[in-house]
């Protein structure tokens, strides 16, 4: 099989491209995904091949375009709703809760909304507070929604069909960070599997869980670590609704010490969701207290050196970790 | 408002009498099942607004959806829902026609593509779009019909709703119930601008504004917005001026208005209204009067019979449908 | 001193007679708070004594309601704005994370916004999925809010003035089950504390830690073990967001066991968050695992079995504290 | 549009171009500051709008409020912010406007009342009306100035906004900077009505249009709105026609627009337009032209050297401004 280079941005090009190719009801909606090509370049290309119907620039309403595509779902079609960037979702944040995620519930069964909702997330590139916001693990917290993570070229090209494929409304949270990162696939690389947890690198001395662009902080992190003979086991959650538990149990029932790194707010974060899930299934497993290592409770500031200092970075995860296997209690 | 519509013929008179008296008698009904706590939760009636539902509603073609908002009962049951069905949900029956997960506010139904009952005012607008959208793009020409009050049209979503409808040149009917009055808030309270139908002139949006009392007349002014949304003009706005004859909802002291204001509108009554021009007319007799309330009185008897008679999902199913559990599509 | 016996309610309204008195730039604006009463009569008579420029009915306009509050507030006022309930909050998560919640950062400490916004939360009433939602603690996942969630009268009647008087944006919920809740509260009761949980039962068995209508049911399901001789210490958490993490860890580190009970939903909750930092703060103090008791993942059923078993209940409370102060491994 | 307005005086002639110089300098450096990474994130830039920023802010009294949006280096440097307050922003520096926490997209400065600098499109509308607010409860009669683009018409904000504004006669000039595109979206796709200004309509709200590219027309209606806003008649809706010589931001490789459209825009340039009016009435010479252009260069100059002299915020003090550290007021 051969292999391409590409960019994570090209993934989820190739995976809009094929999903139209593949299913008629498959449409693209959103601020300027067409002429614009995408806010991030994501789509460029798309409204030529597939015509503005299939490739729908959308003025600026975000409640209406979320409400829109759960409309569209439920007659019939495959719609992905682009948001841009996670930060504008919260003006669509009652579709999203109280329609979409609540509609199957609400009609007693009869209403599956198979919707799916492509955004970027993250920070890191000195947008400020209203464009850097984490909100992935926030949303985690809603019955009815899937929520996806894709931090690796792979992922960016699978995970849009089982996406689609889902009765029910799926979240994609794109890291910001990432589309510009390089890398080869298989000319045949297709839908992945997701609803597991996967190991990016096996180690017995310390479970590291993330996700998203911190995966390869964290893979550095580790990497380093190896020279120093700390064997790092780092664990890409890809999907944070559901979790996969039992890939984190059956990894920490190995390592005894976890460490979680994730860019949201730590405070109500997903880190602490796994920690309270840890707690109660490995409680006696742990050697040592289970960490996070989030971002800073803080606004995104605009600054470099003050938004640099507010994420997890190779070196912070690479102390905390190191902290964690050599005990000092 | 144009003059008063033409009288019907006498079996389509008696047609729209048996309706709107279904609907009387069901939320009356209501209100004694309310009182013995065989329904609970929030209960909006439809006293007073029976024209509208019936006029408007059943002129669709059985394949045109329909969405509505909390105070749907008089919706459901013109749109065709079995009235056990309903009086189950409110009984919170697995029988009722969202199993009992959705009570009075979340009545759905997929046989006649009746899209809910939600509780979110304005959030209905949107889906609307989305259904006729899909109708669009998958070249059905059929209408979506989407019925509000008047104080949704204060939320940015009749906004945004509007103007995707009608840049999309989508075949929704946009039916506003204007019964002056958000719960306690009257109508100048409400918005700067009172003529509502002339909302829609900011979108380029057809519309009309009818007497919403008088059945006829609403019959034939949706009847002309229906032919113009169906032949592909594009949305159209319909405004009702009615008014409900009870509180907002059970928990109403109607500190807001005086019982003149209330006495008055009832001299409009659209069930007596409609009785005396065709009793006036020689259209119908007291006794067709008598047995089309008998039918109504009883088919709701029924309903109630069936509710009681219904059963309680067992609790182990408490958290189903919240994911589908159908195979993916 | 005297005491008086009134409902929570009614503690709620002579906060807000007393703010409006002691302050003028204090007033109250949203959906039928004036002529209505309110959506839960908390208003009751406040349009009549401060007239309608200070007690302020607006239109369903969820979003600009909170972005005018945040100007308001700017402007010198010290708005309170309610959202009848937490659920339509959902329509203003924009402006209440990217505009209320950070201003004060990107302005670099120049444009602080002393907004207060009230809501009702939580289910038990059968009001279904759209209107029953828990969202205080996913709410405190946001730095820049203070998340205040009063249990008792003293704190319904006390939580509003320092509420007013903090510089930045709080955010009150107040539980729908309690308005209705009867008590005594002293002549002179007025401001309290909001930086600290309080131990409302003191005992050595186990550290349960909960807020809201939670505590009665907790306190409920203290007593009953007390019977079998089993000393429940009950905290009253009070304020979500800053958490006061002495006043837990102090109790942990007296009984070495905690339950955390909390209506919102499991996943992501601020039961989470409080599991995780004491996994963090007092691991090597812990007996058993940190347990928690939250509401089903589900949208909230209509049907009252359902809903009752969806959410935490005095008996399952005490079956979970029996549980851990009677471990079993 | 009213015929053209008659000729300044030389001085104030000289102010306007003055003025609008000094914003293209300023924005033409920030380009190099770009190009040479000073300045990152995202950078929105007004050349071409230049006559709309001064036209109508420089007619504000000192005390009025401005609120804009993320393209908002021209309407603070005309409110009178210091320049280099300004660069220092976005350099990141301390001493920018915003203690380098907000950068391009966040300029504030509470001297002159320049509230923003937001991101999230249409946020900043309902700030303004409670700005507005504010002043009328407090019985100050003053103008609030919202500057908005066309797209942030688009969303429900602006219509809920207007509303509110318009049922409370507040003293808002809503003034819209149409540049014909929301990114790539060209108007045509973004609103089902073009004639924006008649949008108020839909609120009683009085409007008008102006050409944008005219300083002095600009200046004319702002004044006749203004005078409107503060004598208590009520908000203002003002539509400014202009353009964007620019792509969006840095990041726009403009494919939704010709070149010759640029071109023929930009025979309209504000500047050029302004110069050869004063000139051919005799009122400025070539030379008159050249000393603002060397002022204004000098000025931007002098902004550059003062970021470059800021300092960075120590890492310290990552997470000041998420509270309020003044005491309560
Ligand atoms: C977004 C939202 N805000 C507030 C409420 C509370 N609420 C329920 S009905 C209602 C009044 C709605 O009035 P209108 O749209 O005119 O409908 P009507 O009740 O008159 O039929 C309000 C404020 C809600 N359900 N949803
Ligand atoms: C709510 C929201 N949605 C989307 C965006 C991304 N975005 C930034 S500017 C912009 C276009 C806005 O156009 P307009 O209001 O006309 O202002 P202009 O840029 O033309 O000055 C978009 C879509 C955003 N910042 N906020
Ligand atoms: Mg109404
Ligand atoms: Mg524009």
């Amino acid at each position: 099989m051969n292999n391409r280079l590409l960019t994570y941005r090209d993934a989820v090009r190739e995976a809009l491209r094929e999903a139209m190719q593949r299913d008629e009801r498959v449409f693209l909606m959103g601020e300027d995904v067409g002429a614009y090509g995408g806010c991030f370049a994501v789509s460029r290309g798309l409204l030529a091949e597939f015509g503005p119907e299939r490739v729908r620039d959308t003025p600026l309403a975000e409640s209406a375009l979320i409400g829109a595509g759960i409309g569209a779902a439920l007659g019939g079609l495959r719609p992905v709703v682009e948001l841009m960037t996670c930060n504008f979702s919260l003006l669509a944040a009652d579709q999203l809760i109280n329609t979409a995620a609540s509609l199957l519930h609400m009609s007693g069964g009869q209403f599956n909304v198979p919707l799916v909702v492509r955004m970027a997330t993250g920070g890191g590139h000195q947008l400020a507070a209203q464009h850097s916001h984490s909100l992935e693990g926030w949303y985690a917290h809603i019955p009815g929604l899937t929520i996806l993570t894709p931090a690796t070229l792979e992922d960016a090209r699978g995970m849009l069909w089982p996406a689609l494929m889902s009765p029910d409304p799926v979240l994609i949270f794109e890291h910001l960070a990432l589309y510009n990162m390089n890398g080869h696939l298989p000319d045949d690389a297709g839908p992945v599997e997701i609803s597991q947890a996967r190991i990016r690198r096996p180690g017995r001395d310390l479970s590291l869980l993330t996700y998203g662009a911190s995966l390869w902080k964290s893979l550095d992190a580790a990497n380093q670590l190896a020279t120093e003979g700390i064997e790092i086991e780092v664990i890409d959650l890809r999907t944070l609704r559901p979790l996969d538990d039992a890939t984190l149990i059956e990894s920490v029932s190995r390592t005894h010490r976890v460490l979680i790194v994730d860019e949201g707010w730590r405070s109500g974060g997903i880190s602490a969701e796994i920690s309270a899930r840890l707690m109660e299934s490995s409680f006696y497993q742990l050697d040592h207290p289970v960490q996070r290592l989030c971002a800073a409770e803080v606004p995104m500031p605009y600054a470099k050196h003050l938004e640099q200092a507010a994420l997890p970075q190779t070196a912070t995860i690479a102390a905390a970790a190191r902290h964690l296997v050599q005990p000092h209690e | 408002m144009p003059a008063a519509p033409s009288l019907p013929t006498r079996d389509h008179g008696l047609f729209l009498l048996g309706r709107m008296m279904l609907v009387r008698r069901f939320e009356e009904a209501c209100v004694e099942m309310y009182a013995s706590q065989k329904i609970r939760g929030f209960l909006h009636l439809s006293i007073g607004q029976e024209a509208v539902a019936v006029g408007a509603l059943s002129q669709l073609a059985s394949d045109e959806a329909v969405i509505s908002t909390y105070r749907d009962h008089g919706h459901a049951l013109v749109r065709g829902l079995n009235p056990g069905a309903i009086m189950a949900e409110m009984f919170g029956k697995q029988e009722g026609c969202a199993h009992g997960r959705g009570g009075s506010m979340h009545l759905f139904d997929a046989q006649t593509r009746f899209y809910g009952g939600h509780a979110i005012v304005g959030a209905g607008l949107p889906v609307a779009v989305g259904l006729a959208l899909a109708d669009t793009l998958q070249h059905r020409s059929r209408a979506t019909c989407c019925v509000f009050g008047e104080g949704a049209m204060a939320e940015g979503e009749f906004h945004e709703s509007l103007n995707l409808a009608a840049l999309w040149k989508l075949p929704v009917l946009f039916l506003c119930e204007n019964n002056l009055y958000a719960m306690g808030t009257p109508i100048l309270e409400e918005h700067s601008m009172h003529h509502l139908a002339k909302k829609a002139d900011a979108y380029d949006i057809a519309s009309s504004r009818v007497d919403g009392m008088d059945v006829l007349a609403v019959e034939e002014a949706t009847g002309l917005a229906l032919s113009h949304v169906r032949h592909g003009s594009g949305p159209f706005l319909l405004e009702c001026l009615t008014y409900r004859f009870r509180g907002h909802s059970m928990f109403d002291s109607e500190a807001y208005r005086t019982k003149a204001e209330v006495e008055a509108w009832k001299k409009r009554d659209p069930i007596g209204g409609l009785v005396a021009r065709l009793q006036s007319a020689g259209l119908v007799t007291a006794d067709d009067v008598q047995r089309l309330d008998d039918e109504a009185s009883h088919t709701v008897e029924t309903a109630i019979a069936t509710a009681e008679a219904g059963t309680w999902e067992p609790v182990s199913e408490l958290t189903r449908f919240v994911y589908s559990d159908r195979p993916p599509a």
